[in-house]
Order: structure tokens, then sequence, then C-alpha cells
């Protein structure tokens, strides 16, 4: 029983089954939410309400032809959307959902953990670039470039933001620092400034716009993705799916108070604030227009960077005077 | 400069209902007088050749079959038709129509041919014969057929 | 390390064909180059060939989206060679349509500007109240992109008082959604970010370049031939020439909301004052012998037709200018020391209109000469063939 | 019309007005480029719509279509013998020209002299050289139409 265990966590839930299907339910959530808000239906009858239409795009690309261009690094652009599908779904495992206890700590529940889903969450970033940068096509090095410039733009405030929670909680692991606002909720609102930075840095990692700068489709046609096609194209759809639930639960675990309350009930709190989170992620995509990139660094540095840093100083001061 | 400009327009419309209408399942319904396909009524057609002649996508052919009986054959080559009903306005006996059909593509060039083989009628022109169909029918024949 | 990008033929920026060869280094575009031709049909001679009243029809597929603009250009040309004038209800009711298709014309601009800026949701917005003007204009005319109202001697529809009321509150409708979108477009930091200072084409730039339409208007350069040369009932239709002295694609995009807020009041005008009578005059068959040069203000700018009559029931000549291709060598100007990202901005901020801007020449199979059917196994083959010759002379070589 | 008489003086061969607010001019190709300058220095001509040529049968007829900020348009006219069709690019004069002369270079087979850039603008690279399309004397055959299938 023990040793199965972890299997069930890897296999399903909340391993790969279980990320499978809320990926793409949360792919039909932006998607639904973002074509209503524009006065659109989004996608209407695949299944119920569209439930199954990014499944079925899914299955589609993995039914295409699959084509590796001629000069492109073969390995290198074969391994990649495997390589990306694992990290996240490794970052998964991190996630606190119901089945950590805030005491005891396991081989995915432990000091530190947050760091390492920060650079799992990293990862993706660079593999979309040697993606852009391995298919030799123009537009995805353009693409890839761009990844880069934005990763430089974004990261640092991101770290920030993030970290300032943990400071205040004096933990590094994210069950304890859920565990630490589920006991004080009004804390909470201290990290709401970093909770904005935040929101809008990981909408800038996800590439959504208006930071979706590296596959801007009407600049550089697919930008990173240009040349990928088939099942690895359905792979990275589903690992930025997969990224878009890893991060909204992440900034749920740390903003929102994690998700307490055993396995029903912790569950649904799980499905609601990560709902919530990209519910507002898709109404800054509906609000805003795309960035040019030499705009998004400056943004970042200019506003993000000291704003974060300016809600370190406010944790570092308030924990002087907290008991 | 106002960040999150359009936010309260896009939260209004968030739980209205949609704009677009779901197509193949619910279909709106053309204005009056839209334009569709052209048809022809062949009782009151007198093959005075305003039509075929007027054609700019010379999608109208008419063909005598036969002298003696002055049996015609009109067809419509709705694979060129361009949907200007300038055959309409110039029929003078209004035997050219529009219907309001939209839905018009099928699988092959073929299947959007339509002929009537008919008599020509003994109708006088409602109005005294327009400006444009004034010489007589067979003056001007087609430059082709195509 | 300098790269040049092809943007088109093919390319999701560009709604019809162009070859735009961008050649850049890092973000920065140092060159650009344009390649027309992808897109001929042969107008100008096919015109040749056909009767005024079928001309009438083919003019008005140059373009479109500002189909109603060239077949007034050439009925206006060609009433002036048949002598005669259209009446007044006809003019009225012409115009009335080619103010529509300017506002439904410039609001399809800014939707599709907003979608080059990845503004999706105001594309949307944009564009579903762009379909009320396509209701309008469909209940006038009975098709939502070709109109054929025009005929020579006036226009093919009468419109009655419903539909004039009706038309008169829509309006309304519209003037307020414009009026929102006019204060959107110029507050939204993030599109205004993309907007200002995009593409500036100087005062000087734009007069010797021959830039037309709102591209010269919002460097400053008041030219509108509704005013400079007033034809049809322009003359008595109060109304102003919108510029703007940005001289880039924000001042563009103001211009044209301004233009569609003063098209409101000329067709609120048109309709209060609308005279009765018939709606158009006979026309003879064959014109007199002679030349005209007709002009019409387009809402991508100035369209010129030149038509040369020989006395036949077809005319000799028919030379059509689009004001696109005016537009073209402004456009390089504007892109050169941008970036990769404005590319489709400064390029869509000139309103293309590729199909209208190049309509000389039909051609069959450039080739060989005669149709072929070319079976997909054998373009795959021609398609690997021609990859195995070009290969080695891929300018761009990969650096690592 | 009389400035533009008093501009250009001797060098009118002609001077039309058929209707209101266009005139038509007709200048010697070689006059073309000065009377331009003139005409844009003094008079502010300085939009070139188009450029639109004619093929009279045994000489070429080219339209340089001029406005200006005032009222109406002015149309110069130049004509060319085919059997040695040259005319002057007025670049120097008015830069955006180019892709005017470049059209008529390739449509009507005329040669314009000093143009910067002679490059095909609207016909495809494999066009046959020789060929101009808006010659009377070329004519376009259309293609018997082949739809495919049948009825059966």
């Amino acid at each position: 029983m023990a040793a199965l265990k972890p299997l069930l966590y890897v296999f399903v839930y909340p391993g790969l089954l279980f990320l499978f299907a809320y990926g793409t339910f949360c792919e039909w959530f932006d998607r639904k939410v973002y074509a209503r808000l524009q006065n659109r239906m989004g996608p209407t009858h695949t299944g119920r309400w569209g439930l199954l239409q990014p499944v079925a795009d899914f299955v589609k690309l993995m039914a295409k032809e699959d084509v590796v261009p001629e000069k492109a690094d073969k390995g290198l652009f074969t391994a990649l959307p495997v390589v990306g599908l694992a990290v996240v779904a490794t970052a998964m495992l991190l996630v606190p959902v119901w089945h950590v206890s805030p005491t005891a700590s396991g081989f995915n529940s432990f000091s530190g953990d947050i760091i390492v889903l920060l650079y799992l969450l990293s990862l993706p970033t660079l593999i979309f670039f040697l993606a852009g940068w391995s298919s030799t096509n123009l537009f995805s090095t353009v693409g890839g470039t761009r990844v880069l410039t934005m990763l430089f733009g974004y990261e640092v405030p991101l770290f920030l933001a993030v970290l300032s929670p943990a400071l205040l909680a004096g933990s590094w692991r994210l069950a304890e620092i859920a565990a630490f606002y589920q006991a004080r909720p009004l804390l909470l609102l201290v990290n709401l400034p970093a909770f904005a930075i935040s929101l809008v840095c990981v909408q800038a990692k996800l590439e959504r716009t208006p930071f979706d700068i590296p596959h801007a489709e009407t600049e550089i046609v697919g930008g990173t993705f240009t040349e990928f096609s088939g099942k690895k194209l359905a792979f990275f759809r589903l690992m930025t799916d997969i990224e878009l639930v890893v991060s909204s639960g992440l900034l749920a675990t740390v903003f929102l108070g994690g998700f307490p309350g055993g396995v029903g009930w912790g569950f649904v709190q799980f499905i609601l604030k990560t709902l919530f989170i990209i519910f507002l992620l898709s109404l800054m995509r509906a609000a805003t227009s795309r960035i040019r990139v030499d705009q998004v660094v400056s943004f970042a540095w200019r506003f993000l960077a000291p704003a974060a840093v300016g809600q370190l100083l406010l944790v570092i001061l308030l924990k002087g005077f907290m008991p | 400069m106002r960040i999150g400009a359009f936010i309260p327009e896009l939260l209004r419309h968030l739980f209205k209902k949609p704009a677009t209408v779901d197509y193949p399942f619910k279909k709106l319904s053309p204005p009056e007088g839209f334009r569709g396909t052209p048809y022809l009524h062949p009782e009151t057609c007198i093959v005075c050749r305003a039509c075929e002649r007027d054609c700019p996508a010379e999608a109208i052919e008419i063909v005598e079959l036969s002298a003696a009986e002055k049996r015609f054959r009109l067809t419509i080559h709705n694979d060129r038709c361009i949907h200007c009903a300038q055959c309409v306005d110039s029929c003078p006996t209004d035997a050219m129509r529009m219907d309001d059909k939209y839905e018009i593509a099928a699988f092959s060039r073929w299947d959007l041919k339509a002929a009537w083989e008919y008599v020509r009628a003994v109708v006088k022109p409602k109005a005294p014969a327009p400006a444009p169909a004034a010489p007589a029918p067979s003056a001007n024949p087609p430059s082709d057929n195509g | 390390m300098k790269v040049q990008i092809p943007i088109g033929p093919q390319h999701p920026a560009l709604k019809e064909p162009i070859g735009l060869r961008m050649t850049v280094e890092g973000e920065v575009i140092h060159d650009a180059d344009l390649r027309l031709g992808y897109n001929h049909r042969g107008v100008e001679k096919v015109a040749e060939g056909r009767s005024y009243i079928q001309n009438l029809y083919l003019t008005e597929r140059i373009c479109g989206i500002c189909s109603h603009s060239h077949s007034t250009t050439f009925a206006q040309g060609a009433e002036i060679l048949f002598e005669i004038v259209p009446p007044k209800r006809g003019q009225f009711l012409r115009y009335l349509v080619s103010e529509l298709e300017r506002v439904h014309s410039h609001l399809l601009w800014l939707g599709v500007a907003g979608h080059e800026a990845g503004f999706d949701s105001f594309f949307m917005y944009v564009w579903r109240d762009r379909e009320i003007v396509m209701d309008i204009l469909e209940m006038i005319s009975g098709n939502r992109v070709h109109y054929a109202i025009n005929t020579i001697g006036g226009v093919r529809r009468d419109i009655d008082e419903a539909q004039r009321t009706k038309i008169l509150d829509l309006l309304a409708v519209l003037r307020a959604r414009t009026s929102f979108y006019l204060n959107l477009g110029t507050t939204e930091p993030s599109f205004v970010g993309r907007l200002a200072g995009v593409g500036y084409l100087s005062k000087e730039d734009a007069m010797s370049l021959c830039a037309v339409g709102p591209t010269a208007r919002a460097s400053n350069v008041p030219r509108d031939v509704r005013k400079d040369d007033p034809y049809g009932i322009y003359d008595e239709v109060p109304f102003e020439v919108c510029t703007a002295d940005t001289c880039d694609v924000l001042g563009r995009t103001v211009v044209r909301i301004k233009e569609v807020l003063q098209s409101y009041d000329i067709m609120e005008y048109l309709l209060r004052n609308l005279p009765a009578g018939p709606v158009a005059v006979k026309a003879p068959r064959r014109p007199k012998p002679g030349e005209i040069v007709s002009r019409y203000e387009a809402p991508r700018g100035e369209n010129i037709h030149y038509i040369k009559s020989n006395g036949t029931d077809k005319p000799e000549r028919l030379k059509v200018r689009a004001p696109t291709l005016g537009n073209y060598a402004a456009t390089i100007a504007m892109l050169k020391k941008g970036f990769i990202a404005d590319i489709p901005l400064i390029f869509a901020a000139i309103d293309p209109c590729i199909c209208c801007a190049e309509r000389s020449v039909e051609l069959v199979d450039s080739r060989s000469g005669r149709p072929s059917v070319v079976r997909w196994s054998e373009l795959r083959r021609m398609a690997g063939r021609r990859a195995a010759r070009d290969s080695k002379k891929r300018n761009v070589e990969w650096p690592l | 019309m009389d400035r533009i008489r008093g501009l250009l003086g001797e060098r009118i061969l002609e001077m039309t007005n058929p209707a209101v607010r266009r005139i038509f001019l007709t200048l010697a190709p070689q006059d073309l480029v000065w009377a331009l300058g003139r005409l844009k220095a003094d008079m502010g001509y300085w939009h070139l719509s188009t450029i639109s040529g004619v093929d009279l049968g045994d000489a070429f007829e080219f339209l340089y279509h001029l406005t200006d900020d005032l009222p109406g348009s002015l149309h110069v006219r130049t004509r060319t013998p085919k059997a040695e069709a040259r005319i002057p690019s007025i670049c120097s004069v008015i830069p955006g020209a180019v892709l005017y002369e470049r059209e008529v270079q390739e449509m009507f087979g005329v040669v314009v002299e000093n143009i910067p850039d002679n490059r095909r603008l609207l016909l495809s690279d494999d066009w046959p050289d020789g060929q101009h399309p808006l010659r009377k004397d070329w004519k376009h055959v259309r293609p018997e139409e082949k739809i495919p299938g049948g009825k059966s």
C-alpha cells in the first residue's frame, strides 16, 4: 500500500491523469470566459457546453502528420515537448493539494519546495527558447530570442513577489506557508500588492496577452511554435495548460491560503481558487493589447521590480513588529 | 491613460447574451430584398436576351432549341453568377427574379447550373421597353457565351 | 547580424498576398522592399472588352471592402460621358451608401488594427458594432459586400420611410459606440503604447511620396477629394476634413474614428433632407467619344478613374488607380527604423487593399500559358525538388 | 489656366478644359520634367495621382494626373511613338512616382529613362520579356473553361 501511494500520486492524482483532465478543463474555462467577455459564445458543441473541445483539439493534433524541418536539430526538436511536459507535471507534485499534511514532510513536500517549484516553472521558458532556436526557422528564432528577453523582465519580480509571503510566514515550505495564512487570514491582505505583481508575471510567463510576444501571430506567425506540428504541438499545448494549472495552484497556495479541509473540501477549494485566478488572468488577457518586447522589459524593471522590492521591505518591517 | 479602461465594458457583457449566433443550428433570415439566386419565370419570358447581354459574369445562356416551335433553353450558370441582379433590372417583363437563399454551396459546379426549357411567351412589356434593352433582341449577339 | 525576414506572400498579418521583405537587425528594421503582383486579375484589360453596364459590376469587384467607391467613381465618369445627370434623390442615396461604406470600412480597419496589436477584445467589439452598418447596407441594397446599388444614371433601389427612420435610429446607436471606441482607443495604456510614435511619416514625406487618404491626413496634409474637388452632393453637405499632426499610427486611428463621426453627420443630413422624386434616369447605350477623369474619396484615399470612350458601347481605356498603390511608397518610408512588432501595425495603418492596388493583368498560367491541374503528390514532389535546389541559396545560415 | 499658360508659355502644345475643374495639357516628352518642376514649385501641384497610358495605335499617350490643394486637377499629356517609346522619369521631381512608372514600363513596354528602380512591379518574375499586356495588339485569349466532373 505504501508503495502504491506514490504511484497513485504520479499517475492519477495529482499526477498525469488528473492534470490532463483539469488542464483541458482550465483551457476550456479560459476560452469560455474570454469568449463571454467578448460577447461571443466560445466552444459550444464538443461535449456539454463544448467542455471536450480542448480534448478534441488534443486528439486531433495527435493524429496529424508530424513534420520535422530538415535543418532542425532532430534530437532536441523531438525531446523538448516531452521534457517540457515532464517538467510541468513534476512541478504539480509539489503543489500542496489535500494529501499533504503541514507537519510531516515527504518526497513531495519539504523545506524549500517553493524554490524548487519556482525553478521548475522557469524551465518551460528555457524549453520554449530552445524550441524556437532549434527549429531554425526565422520566425521561430525571433520568437526564441523574444522568450529569453522577456524572461529577464519578469523572472526577478516574480521571485521577489512570491517570496515575500514566504518571508512573512517564515517558512520555505509551501504547506507551512499555507497553514500559516489559514491560521491568520488577515495577514493575506498585506500581500495583495505582491499578488497583483505575481499575477502580471505569471501572465507573462504563460505568454498570454499582453505578453504573448513570443508567438505573436500577426508579427512572427507562430513564433516559437511555427515549425511544430502534430504530436509535438499537442504536447506543447498540453504543457501550457498544465503550466496554467500549476502556476495558479502556486499562487492560490501562497496568496489565497492554500487548500485546507481534507479530501473533499480541500479539493473543492483547489478548484475554486485556481479557477478564480484563471478568471483574473483571462480578464487581463481580454482587457489589454499586446505590447512590444522592449516595453515588457522596461515595464517590468521600472514598475514591477521596484514594487516587489517595496513589498518585501513592507513584509520585513511588519515581521519586525510582529511578536 | 487609464489602466484597465476596458474592464467595466467587458464585465458588463460577461453574462449577457452573446452577439453571435450558433450558426449552422440557428439561422438569421435575410432582409427583404436580399439578392439571392436568380430564377426564371418561363411563362413571361419573351427571349429578348437583355439579361444575357447585360450579365457581367456571362452567367446566362439562352439557346434556341427549335425555331419553328419557338422553344428555348435558358441556363443560369450559378457557378459563375455574381448575384448582382442586373438581369432582374434588365428584364422588361419581370421574368427574372431573385430568391432569398443564401446557403447555395454545392459539391460540384455542375450541380449549380439551373436550366429552363420553355416556349417563348407573347407578353407585352409592362413598361415601354427600358432603354438598355431597346435594340432588337438579336442585333447584339453575345460576344461569347463561354 | 542582418537577417532578411519575409513577410508574405502568405502571412497572418496580411489579409491578402503581398511580398514584403524586411532586412532586420535584432528587432529593428533596416530596410524594406515590396513585391506586388500576387493578386492579379487584369481588370483594366478586361474592361476594354465589356460594355459600360458590365464594367459597372466589374469595377465594383476591384475591391471587396470599398466596392461602392470604385463603382461610383466609374459611374460618375460614365455619366459625364453619357451626358446625363442622376436625379437628386438618386444622388443622395448613392452618397448615403458611400458614407455607410466609409463607416464600415473604417470600423473594419479599427478592428483589424486592434487584432494586429493583439487587442482581440477590441477587435470583437468593433466588429460586433460594425454589423449594424452591414445590416443597414444589406437592408438598402440587398447584399452585405457588393451593394451593386449604382447604375449609370442613378441608383437601383429606393428606400421607404420606415427604412429611413430605422437607419436614423441605428446611426444614433453607432454614434454612441464610436465615441466609446474613440475614448477607449486613446486611453487604454497598452494599446496606446503600441500605436503612439509608430510609423512616423513627416508632412514633407507624405507630400513628396504622394500619400493619400487618412495616411496623409494623419500627417497633417488636409487632402480630401470631397472638399478639394467636390463631386456629387458634397458641395452642399457640411462636414470637416479631419487631420492629426502626430504623424503616427495613433494619429491615423484618431483620424479614422473622427471621420466616422463626420460620416454620421453627413448621413443624418442626407437622410433628413432626402428629396422626393425618381432615383435614376435612363442611360443610352453608347456614350459620346471623349475622355474623363473621375475622382472620388474612398475610405482609403483618393480613387481615380480615367475613362476614354471611342463612341462604342465599350470603353477604349479604363485606368484605375486605387488609393493603396499611392500609399506603398510612404509605407516603405514608415517601416524603416521600426520594430518587427510594428510591421503589421504600420502596414495595416494604410489600410492596404492589395487586390485594389493590383488589378492589371490576367495571369492564366505564367509558366506555360495553359491551365493545368497539379496533383497533390506532384505538388509535393515539385516542392521537394525546389527545396533541394534552393536550400543552398538561403541567405541566412544557421549561426551555430 | 492662364497662370499655367504664363508659366509654361510656348511649350504647351494643346490645352483643353473638357469638364469642370479638369484641365488637360499636352507637352512634348522632353519638356515633361521641366514643366512638372515648374508646376510643382510655382503652382503647388505636388501630388501625382497616377500615370495612365493609352495605346493610340501607332503611339502611346501618357497622362500624368496631378492635383494640388486647390480644387480641380491637372492632367498632363505626353505622346511618344510606339516604335521608339521613351519617356523621362519624373522621380527627381516627384519621388512617389516610381511605382507608377514601373507599372507603365512593364505594361506598355515603354522605356522610362533614369528610373531609379526598374524591376517589375506587378507581373510575375517569369513573365516573358517583350510581352506588354496593355498594348492594344496584345490579345488575351481566354482559355476554355473546364469544369471537373460532369453531368452523369
